[in-house]
């Protein structure tokens, strides 16, 4: 019984992704297409929550909930379109130069061929991933090593990752004059402010409580800073931050704390450890927590300057 | 328990799947924002269900950051609609 | 958790991401189709994680957090990239622009 | 199955009834305003006797007190997203009431 409602649940769900997909690829206008996206990011975070990863769905649900949609909703409008919704959709010659129906039908075996090789793979139990490049003397159990290592260089590389994202935007963002903003007839304000009043505090509690805790899983930051860059977003949808001609050096310093802080744990663990960005023996959590607390600053700072910089941002200025 | 749960998560999904096909089909284009509205609080108590057949329900936090982020999109689109040009759909 | 319905799904996303990407022209579709095609490939390490153990292997896990953060920056760059580009490929009476009445050709 | 257990079977099957009623009234409705009617108010009522039926279910005070907050955050969004749909159609459809 159990068993045949979890399997038309999980059939349902992908059903209704695959509908969301197609629909956010293929819509007639930009609207259809961004909010049919949006409702499968939303669906996505139950995909995450069904297969046992409620990390990720607080992930999706924070980023996609948030500063994806205000992105997307506002780059429609914001990007004026040359060649859109018209001949470009309705002809049959695709922009890579083979016809739509031929590339259709590529795409279809592709998938059909994914789909088995993915099944045949997926049900294979993995290899254990490889704990040979890890010393496994300097702390006693592998597999947390292998976390902490993996964990300590991929943070890093993202956190790069992130503000060379911000960097391009902005030197992009410089060669634009800001879209012109016309008053809204009646602005989002009063209202927008009452909701701001209530749920700042809530949002920033939930965001120090994901913190704390996720401080044993994987990446409590990542979330956090997400959920306090959905804060970032509705204060500057309420035009309250306004984009930003230069960077003001305290926010450039927020920005490369995350950096900064990781760097500093790199040279600092070569003190007790020959390789870096392992946690000593002692005080592993509380170095985690202030390293977290770190990460989420920067990943929240970022995600605001980006929106700041993106085409959303440039619409209903008060 | 946890199968009635599951049943009711299912018929809250099909519910959306259905409203939201519909709004898809619809001409307005605040019926798109609806399709958005309508997903997410139905995703909301589909995460509380969800989150009800185990023990420790860590999908709360998932719910709770849902609601708190929701209005983001309504805000973000009615200020594109009111810069959109008046003549478009 | 059904593994066939998730592997099948996970495959026909990543298809139609690829066949948007090839088949369109406007910027924010293939954009889209991007993103799709990016889900999908989370969708498939996921699955995988959770199809051995229950709940899925961690490294898994982070590696997909971290790249839906680095996806959703790398989307807000497009963005921008996409409105530099059409500002640059509008002529110049589709965009009026206030402090560029003169009409310098850009690019 | 206790008499508690029942209970939260109830409400919770009600709430479900109210999402139901609300896409009913989705397919049924003619224009986007009237829409909104039906899915914010059907939907935040269905969404508080969820929560109501697993807070009956969840026996620790922490649990509850998550429930109820995610149902008032979610009224309050709601609120707000509708008030603001609502302006929107009518400033588009020339100011006219219905």
């Amino acid at each position: 019984m159990s068993g045949a409602l979890e399997a038309s649940f999980d059939l349902l769900l992908g059903a209704a992704l695959l509908w969301l997909a197609w629909h956010s690829v293929a819509a007639p206008q930009v609207l259809r297409r961004v909010a049919m996206f949006l409702v499968f990011g939303l669906l996505m975070a139950l995909v995450w929550a069904r297969l046992g990863a409620p990390d990720l769905a607080l992930a999706e649900a924070a980023i996609g909930a948030g500063i994806t949609s205000a992105l997307l909703l506002g780059a429609g409008v914001a990007t004026p379109h040359p060649d859109l919704d018209g001949a470009a959709t309705r002809t049959t010659r695709s922009a890579c130069g083979v016809p739509r129906p031929v590339l259709a039908v590529l795409c279809t075996l592709l998938g059909i061929g994914l789909a088995l090789v993915m099944y045949a793979t997926a049900s294979t139990p993995a290899p254990a991933p490889s704990t040979a490049a890890v010393d496994a003397h300097v702390l006693g159990n592998p597999v947390t090593a292998v976390l902490l290592d993996f964990r300590g260089y991929d943070t890093l590389l993202e956190l790069l990752v992130l503000l060379v994202a911000l960097l391009g935007a902005r030197v992009l963002g410089e060669r634009l004059e800001p879209v012109p903003a016309t008053a809204p007839p009646g602005g989002v304000a009063p209202m927008l402010d009452q909701l701001l009043a209530m749920s700042t505090p809530v949002l920033l509690l939930t965001a120090l409580y994901v913190l704390w805790a996720g401080s044993d899983a994987p990446g409590g930051a990542f979330q956090a800073g997400a959920l306090l860059a959905g804060l970032g977003v509705m204060y500057s949808l309420a035009g309250r931050l306004q984009p930003l001609a230069h960077t003001p050096h305290r926010l450039r310093l927020l920005l490369v704390l995350g950096v900064g802080a990781f760097a500093l744990f790199a040279c600092a663990s070569l003190l007790w450890s020959p390789a870096p960005l392992t946690f000593p023996a002692r005080g592993a959590r509380a170095l985690a927590l202030t390293l977290d607390l770190a990460l989420m600053i920067s990943v929240a700072v970022t995600l605001v300057l980006l929106f700041l910089a993106a085409p959303g941002a440039r619409i209903g200025r008060r | 328990m946890s199968g009635f749960l599951l049943a009711a998560a299912l018929l809250l999904l099909l519910n959306a799947v259905v409203g939201v096909v519909s709004l898809y089909a619809s001409p307005y284009p605040a019926d798109r924002m609806l399709a958005i509205l309508l997903i997410g609080s139905t995703t909301v108590a589909i995460l509380l269900l969800l989150a009800y057949r185990h023990e420790p329900p860590v999908l709360l936090e998932v719910a709770l950051s849902f609601v708190l982020l929701a209005a983001i999109g309504s805000i973000a689109f009615v200020q594109q609609r009111l810069r959109a040009p008046p003549h478009e759909p | 958790m059904s593994l066939w319905a998730y592997c099948a799904t996970a495959a026909g996303l990543f298809a139609i991401g690829l066949y948007g990407l090839l088949a369109y022209s406007d910027f924010i579709q293939r954009l889209l189709a991007a993103n799709i095609m990016v889900s999908a490939v989370f969708l498939y390490l996921i699955v995988t994680a959770a199809s051995t153990a229950t709940p899925p292997h961690p490294v898994p896990q982070a590696m997909v957090l971290t790249g839906i953060v680095v996806a959703v920056s790398v989307t807000a760059l497009a963005l921008v990239l996409v409105l530099v580009r059409c500002l640059r490929a509008l002529p110049d009476d589709a965009a009026p622009r206030p402090q560029d009445t003169a009409g310098s050709a850009d690019g | 199955m206790s008499g508690l257990d029942l209970l939260a079977v109830a409400l919770v099957c009600a709430g479900c009834a109210f999402f139901l009623t609300g896409t009913l009234g989705l397919l049924r409705f003619p224009d986007p305003r009237a829409r909104l009617h039906a899915l914010t108010k059907a939907d935040n009522v269905g969404l508080g006797l969820i929560c109501a039926g697993l807070g009956v279910l969840d026996a620790s005070v922490a649990g509850a007190l998550k429930l109820a907050l995610v149902w008032v955050l979610g009224m309050l969004a709601s609120t707000l997203s509708a008030f603001l749909i609502a302006r929107q159609e009518t400033v588009r459809s020339g100011g006219q009431r219905r």
